[in-house]
């Protein structure tokens, strides 16, 4: 069979959503962000609920979120989404409110804020994507960056005693009876994508049932940041990343794993 | 209907912001303004008009969730005072640059640092220049009495709206924390869903129906595109100037000298008029309601009639750089003002007309 | 016995070369130009387009959703 | 006519509501009022004061240096405020507690045991009640009905039927104000 | 001992740092001066001098850390970038008002809100005017070079300690990210702890010996005493405005029109001025390098030599103000600026000269 | 025998620290922060480091700390404590360093900076002070403040729901590997007082040890915003403060218990 | 037989009547006097001198150590 | 003298250590100098450029919008920047990649073949050092020797045995250039 005649529209399995937009993502090639985005969007479409999503981007690589996923989207300040994303569920119960988040944004500057939208068990879902560094701002140290890491404001590495520990922001919340949900996923195969968005489809589907807070960590890469290819970074991702923050549920339906 | 009570200015504010039929209020306590969250848990707002009141972790998730509802299109407020307000000044710049609609209250204390809790005039400069980073105005209201704390709410949420702005309603401890009579304004209805939706349609992110998505944001990596936006704000300033400057004017038809105040010193310096009338000179007053807009224009007229200016502040010299560039330096502007939580007193204040100006 | 077999095609200019599609595909069907597209990226094509199942491998993980699969079932 | 009150001891006695029940009152005579509260940094036993104006005229400042009256509940704002009292005005004190009683001479100097009348009464919350009563009688600025309409406005609802209560409270007060005379005080 | 280098105004400005002996940096990445902290991880100043560098959680956090390191008398400093100084502005006010040296360094960028990652000089207002809340100022530093990146950190620090009070360097996104040449000054010896101990024993908190135990703070909660505070502050600026004001003319001597213009701007203006030159137009230019204290005076006096003053600024119009405030209306002041992040070119800036001032 | 041939000055067995002023304490009467302050200073005093202890006393009822503690101190920002602290004991590494904080202040507005120190481990001591309220600013509703119960800003009780649950930030920062101490006192009573004074003392003696972070939990009563006397909150905080926050080490010599 | 005995003396001016020292008293020693200091607090004393035995136990928990203790032993 | 240049690309392709060493082979000159970099959002593969001025006089912006010679790397930089080359200046370009090549007839034009010399030479690190050599030969302003000694100031020491490569890179690049002529190309 030719390959031509395969390629019919009554034979597409698979195509870019029509939630995202036709901008080129503005992220490195082979960025978990761009599938982070893509699944986010086809979980969106398929729950039919577009109309009633509203995404709240901070700073971070995916700030510019609002020229990719094609629906409503609040572009907040560096750290506030959980706040930013709390007064909207609030004014909009109806709605369904997500932030989507790196490990800068949600475990350093806006650690208050996670923490305490977390506690209060807002009816949101946070997306939150670590790559255990600062992509956007040229690869600095995170909260999340490993021990030994390098980055360019840890140049010789993290070194606990002066830099402190990864913090495992995703274990914190989870010990806050206002948290739902916490799970720990990850994009880089197809495996792991399709995990990570039946993860992310039940996030929302709690936001549905007006459970409280669903929080989804994507473990992703951030290759430029940690000078690799993309697949290096991947296998590395898998070697490193996921022994300290490892892949799967952490609480589910309020209990803890 | 309206309704005769006596209130704090905070308590003023916080009943008016229900009978405004605001829908939201994010804030964290901090003297002298606490009266302001406490009054409206107590109200249950929630229940009269469904407004969602909220404590915040700090006053910068408080400015934060502003943001967020402000992004919706919804009537939004938070109140603080001065070191809050230092701390929601990110926040207001990214209200003005991504051109939201939001009422801020600053109780002003005096400062600088934790300063005392006493009450102040010294964040004019923080509220009508640069308070956060950027080219950006705020609409400030100054409220001299707790009936204007109370009207100054939906005055304050008018002009949000017409400009997309954030209004910041510039208060004092005083204004704040004493009770006089105030006359409540009747209830008014807050909007539904529905209707705000359809009267911000065009901008607000509600969720994207049949229309192209709405985005929220004060970002522009293109320094064209930024440039734009800042003409664009540019404009909505002069259009404030030129459509909704507010001030009043104290006896200063026949007025020989004249007292600019605002706030809690104008009512200080009003008495001062009497006082000095009472003596034969003649002053007058000159009181922005509007700190930004200011009475530019009023004031370079006002200087071809009097022989010299005083501008009374609680503070050590703000306002006045307001009043010269008004005045464009046709008559003598000197300043006076106390400092640290200190209300000087009419007399005080007609000694320093003497002293500075008439001598 | 009803066999699957599929295809895909690239958008070529999405596409970033980042390469993270081909260790996915079960069949190594994935393979980079040597021509650069116009922003200087290489990018994938159907080296192998016989193998193709249409799984879908490569497409869920692309970070720029520059690969649409289609598939057929043929009766062998 | 402008009567400047300062009501001053600390944080307990009540003295923020009897000030506000004041200028309720005042409300009800259709005068304008002011309320200006100041507080010392302890939240409970720190001395609290509060300013109130009732005026026909626009009030200026809500906060002043010198007043008419000056109403004084512990020796701390006796030390504070008995220099604050305008010469022929008048100083209204709770003796207990006070180790140095008022020296001025140029001054109307009265005492009112609210405490031990409190007590007596069995309930020590309408203490600023008799204080009110006390000062209506030396200055009978208001009438006893609008003292009442303005308890009335500043009480919660459920407390109405502690309205006979104050009312008492402020007859005693009225009844056991006396003149506080040191020798040579003259005026 | 001096050294020639090829440096980013960020990097020159880091080295500067080490080499002036500073004890401490706390920071937060964000563009464009993330170079600053990253070069001095990379230089290990731990290892170099001993200097402690610290990233921080977050601009709030390094700021305090600031202020917990000034108040023992560490030679202590912080750099960032618009929306992050925004944050920093209560932890500012505090260190103004609790009487603090330490050194703050804004690259700045276009605002408002996120705004871009170019350029700017937007934050004038927010640097001179009130940035934080209540009465105190800073004094500001404006670099036009990389080689005054590097030099204003040891003069930064001298005025900082010689007044006990925060002084802000303030740097634009062109000064911070360009490489130029700059001569490195040697390395300074770091204090010892006991030699800080001995020079700010009357006042640093390092630990209650033989004295009178210190205390560091901004709160007054007796009015009489805050006004003092304020007072002894209004003392130190009217001390800086006479002893350490720094400007520079270029070409004034005979000029006709005057530019007056800053920093980045400085550089293009004075390009401006060649131009104008050839092409017969006396122009000169008034380069600011305090913009607080602010060469009022030299501007009241050039003011009778010109026929008209043009401000050149990176943003809607800021700096014009203080022109126009030291020029008192002798002759007219006007505004150029764009924003956004685009930088003028020079021949913009002359056209605007003939537009405005000259026809 | 008469009493006055006790009251000698070779009989003292108590009395108030030279390291407390003689300045009147701001604190209502029955405050727990004034017994808390007591027996800081007693265990610096008789530590024998006041000469090297730096106090950190941010915005509460406690920010007038330096006006009783008769040592060096810096008043820090609201929430920023741990920050301050940070700094000077980078700087000095020496020195004892130590904040005193409230629980608005360190578990609400002080979140990141209360995390991020305790992740990175300084070697500091934090005292805190949990009365579940808002004291000095007039008995606002604390992130500590318990379900059900009434503050200003909470006049119908805390309700969970909208308000979220009292958090437990001792638990939470007992997780952080950069935290060696974790403990919860009290000081109401002399048994109490006696033990919080020893965990006060095993905390600075971490920090001669330089084991990083000690975390002191002193929950006390708010009499005043609780509105009762402090007999009544004292009684009022065994019966409801304790089953919720229960006394006891968290975490010892860096093993959670 | 060693017996102890002891007494406490209160700052009256320090003492703020807050009455925390009664209940943790086991010899019951403590009370608060009708009058009242300049602040206006009661204040408090021993109103059972003999039953003091110098534990310390009021003085500890004193917020404003507005109580000095003493103790001799006396041979019974 | 004056020499203002751009060079763009994207992430990756070195063009701002190229520019770098140009600046401080400028440094070797006595001459000033100065470099702008300018980003796009992503950190690679996003487009990169480079503004270096070496001038004999001091400069004012080191922004510009019109340059003496543009060094353009890939096409996005090709669309962007072509327009922007003084007229009668110099525009080198990389032609890997390149869809619409130059259709300017008022300036030089010239191609360097770096990736495929770079990628022949074994080492993709060097590509922008073939630029570099194809670039000082149009325009020979610094000398091949301070080229050199720029490479060792800005090249961390454990590179330096590298140098050697890189001049040959360098050389390379000189020997490769090649004037690209489109019909009715004039000057
Ligand atoms: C107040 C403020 N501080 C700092 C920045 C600079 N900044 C932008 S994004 C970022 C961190 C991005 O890292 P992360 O959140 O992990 O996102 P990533 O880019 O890695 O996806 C920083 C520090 C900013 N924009 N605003
Ligand atoms: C930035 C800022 N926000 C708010 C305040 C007001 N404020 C002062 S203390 C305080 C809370 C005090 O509560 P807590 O920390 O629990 O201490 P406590 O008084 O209960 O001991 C608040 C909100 C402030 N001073 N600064
Ligand atoms: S910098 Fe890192 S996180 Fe950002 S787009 Fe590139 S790879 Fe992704
Ligand atoms: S669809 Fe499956 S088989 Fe086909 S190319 Fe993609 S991964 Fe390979
Ligand atoms: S994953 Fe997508 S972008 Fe990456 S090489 Fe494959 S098709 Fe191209
Ligand atoms: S308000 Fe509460 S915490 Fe503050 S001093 Fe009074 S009792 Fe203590
Ligand atoms: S020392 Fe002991 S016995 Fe004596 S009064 Fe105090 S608690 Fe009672
Ligand atoms: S505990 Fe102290 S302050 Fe309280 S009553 Fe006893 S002696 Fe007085
Ligand atoms: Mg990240
Ligand atoms: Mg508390």
């Amino acid at each position: 069979m030719n390959v031509l005649d395969i390629i019919k529209p009554e034979n597409q399995v698979f195509c870019k959503s029509k939630l995202m937009t036709d901008a080129t993502l503005s992220y490195c090639p082979g960025c978990g962000h761009g599938t982070a985005h893509n699944l986010t969007m086809e979980v969106v479409d398929e729950m039919g609920i577009s109309e009633n999503t509203i995404g709240v981007a901070p700073v971070g690589c995916s700030v510019l979120a609002y020229d990719f996923m094609n629906i409503d989207i609040t572009q907040a300040a560096h750290g506030r989404a959980p706040a930013v994303a709390t007064a909207i569920a609030r004014t909009w119960p109806e709605k369904y409110v997500f932030t989507y988040q790196g490990d800068g944004d949600l475990a350093a500057i806006g650690t208050a804020e996670t923490i305490h939208a977390c506690n209060r068990g807002e009816n949101i879902v946070i997306i939150f994507v670590n790559n255990g560094i600062y992509g956007m701002t040229g690869g600095q140290m995170a909260p999340t960056t490993l021990e030994g890491m390098r980055s360019s404001t840890s140049p010789y590495g993290r070194e606990i005693k002066s830099m402190g520990s990864p913090l495992k922001m995703t274990e914190l919340v989870a010990n806050l009876p206002g948290v739902y949900y916490v799970t720990r996923q990850s994009v880089h195969t197809h495996k792991h994508a399709r995990k990570a968005k039946k993860a992310i489809k039940k996030a929302f589907e709690n936001t549905r049932l007006k459970k409280g807070l669903s929080f989804v960590e994507i473990v992703s890469n951030c290759n430029s940041g940690w000078k690799m290819t993309p697949n290096e970074s991947n296998i590395w991702m898998e070697e490193n990343m996921f022994p300290y923050f490892p892949l799967g549920d952490i609480k589910v339906n309020g209990i803890l794993k | 209907m309206s309704e005769l009570k006596l209130m704090k200015g905070n308590e003023a504010l916080a009943e008016a912001a229900i009978r405004a039929g605001v829908d939201a209020y994010f804030g964290y306590p901090i003297t002298p303004q606490s009266e302001v969250i406490e009054y409206l848990m107590t109200e249950r707002p929630e229940q009269r008009t469904g407004m969602v009141v909220l404590q915040a972790e700090s006053e910068i998730a408080a400015i934060n969730m502003v943001y967020g509802a402000a992004s919706t299109g919804k009537k939004v407020m938070t109140s603080s005072s001065s070191p809050g307000i230092s701390l929601k000044l990110e926040g207001i710049s990214y209200l003005a640059g991504a051109e939201l609609p939001a009422v801020i209250v600053n109780v002003v204390r005096g400062g600088p640092g934790l300063g005392t809790i006493q009450p102040s005039q010294a964040d004019y400069f923080q509220s009508v220049k640069g308070g956060g980073h950027g080219d950006y105005k705020l609409y400030v209201l100054a409220p001299a009495s707790v009936q204007e704390m109370s009207d100054f709410v939906e005055n304050a949420f008018d002009i949000a709206f017409k400009y997309r702005a954030p209004v910041l309603i510039l208060s004092d401890g005083l204004i704040g924390q004493m009770m006089e009579k105030v006359n409540l304004k009747g209830q008014q209805k807050r909007l539904t869903d529905e209707e705000v939706i359809k009267r911000h349609d065009s901008w607000a992110v509600t969720g994207k129906t049949n229309r192209e998505r709405n985005i929220i944001t004060s970002l522009d990596l293109q320094s064209e595109k930024m440039e734009a936006r800042v003409r664009r704000l540019m404009k909505k300033y002069e259009q404030m100037e030129k459509e909704d400057l507010r001030y009043e004017e104290f006896q200063t038809e026949d007025a020989e000298y004249l007292f600019v105040a605002y706030g809690s010193s104008a009512r200080i310096a009003q008495k001062a008029v009497q006082l000095a009338r009472a003596k034969g000179i003649k002053a007058g007053l000159l009181r922005p309601i509007t700190l930004f807009p200011y009475p530019k224009k009023v004031l370079f007229d006002l200087a071809d009639q009097v022989k010299g200016i005083l501008s009374v502040e609680l503070n050590a010299g703000q306002m006045v750089e307001d009043v010269r560039l008004s005045v464009e330096h046709k008559v003598p502007v000197e300043h006076f003002g106390r400092t640290g939580g200190i209300i000087h007193t009419p007399e005080e204040v007609l000694e320093a007309l003497e002293q500075k100006i008439i001598n | 016995m009803a066999k699957v077999k599929g295809a895909i095609v690239v958008d070529t200019e999405a596409c970033k070369g980042c390469e993270v599609c081909i260790p996915v595909c079960p069949e190594d069907v994935i393979s980079m130009t040597s021509k650069v597209n116009r922003k200087g990226y290489h990018y994938a094509f159907m080296h192998n387009p016989e193998a193709c199942t249409g799984c879908t491998n490569c497409a869920i993980v692309c970070p720029d959703r520059a690969i649409s699969v289609y598939r057929v079932k043929v009766t062998a | 006519m402008t009567e400047e009150i300062i009501i001053a001891g600390f944080g307990g006695q009540g003295v923020l509501s009897m000030g506000k029940i004041l200028a309720y009152s005042g409300i009800m005579h259709d005068q304008e009022v002011s309320w200006m509260p100041s507080y010392g940094p302890e939240m409970r036993g720190g001395t609290a004061n509060v300013t109130v104006i009732l005026s026909d005229d626009r009030i200026s400042s809500p906060y002043l240096k010198v007043f008419d009256t000056a109403i004084i509940l512990n020796q701390q704002s006796m030390d504070k405020f008995e220099k604050s009292v305008k010469p022929g005005g008048v100083l209204l004190y709770e003796p207990n507690g006070i180790s140095q009683h008022p020296t001025r001479t140029d001054i109307h100097i009265y005492q009112i045991e609210g405490n031990k009348i409190a007590t007596e009464m069995g309930n020590k919350k309408i203490f600023n009640m008799v204080i009110m009563g006390a000062f209506l009688k030396i200055k009978p600025i208001v009438e006893l009905e609008n003292v009442i309409e303005g308890l009335k406005k500043s009480l919660p609802e459920r407390y109405h039927h502690l309205i006979p209560l104050n009312e008492e409270a402020i007859t005693k007060g009225m009844n056991n104000v006396k003149t506080y005379l040191k020798e040579k005080q003259v005026l």
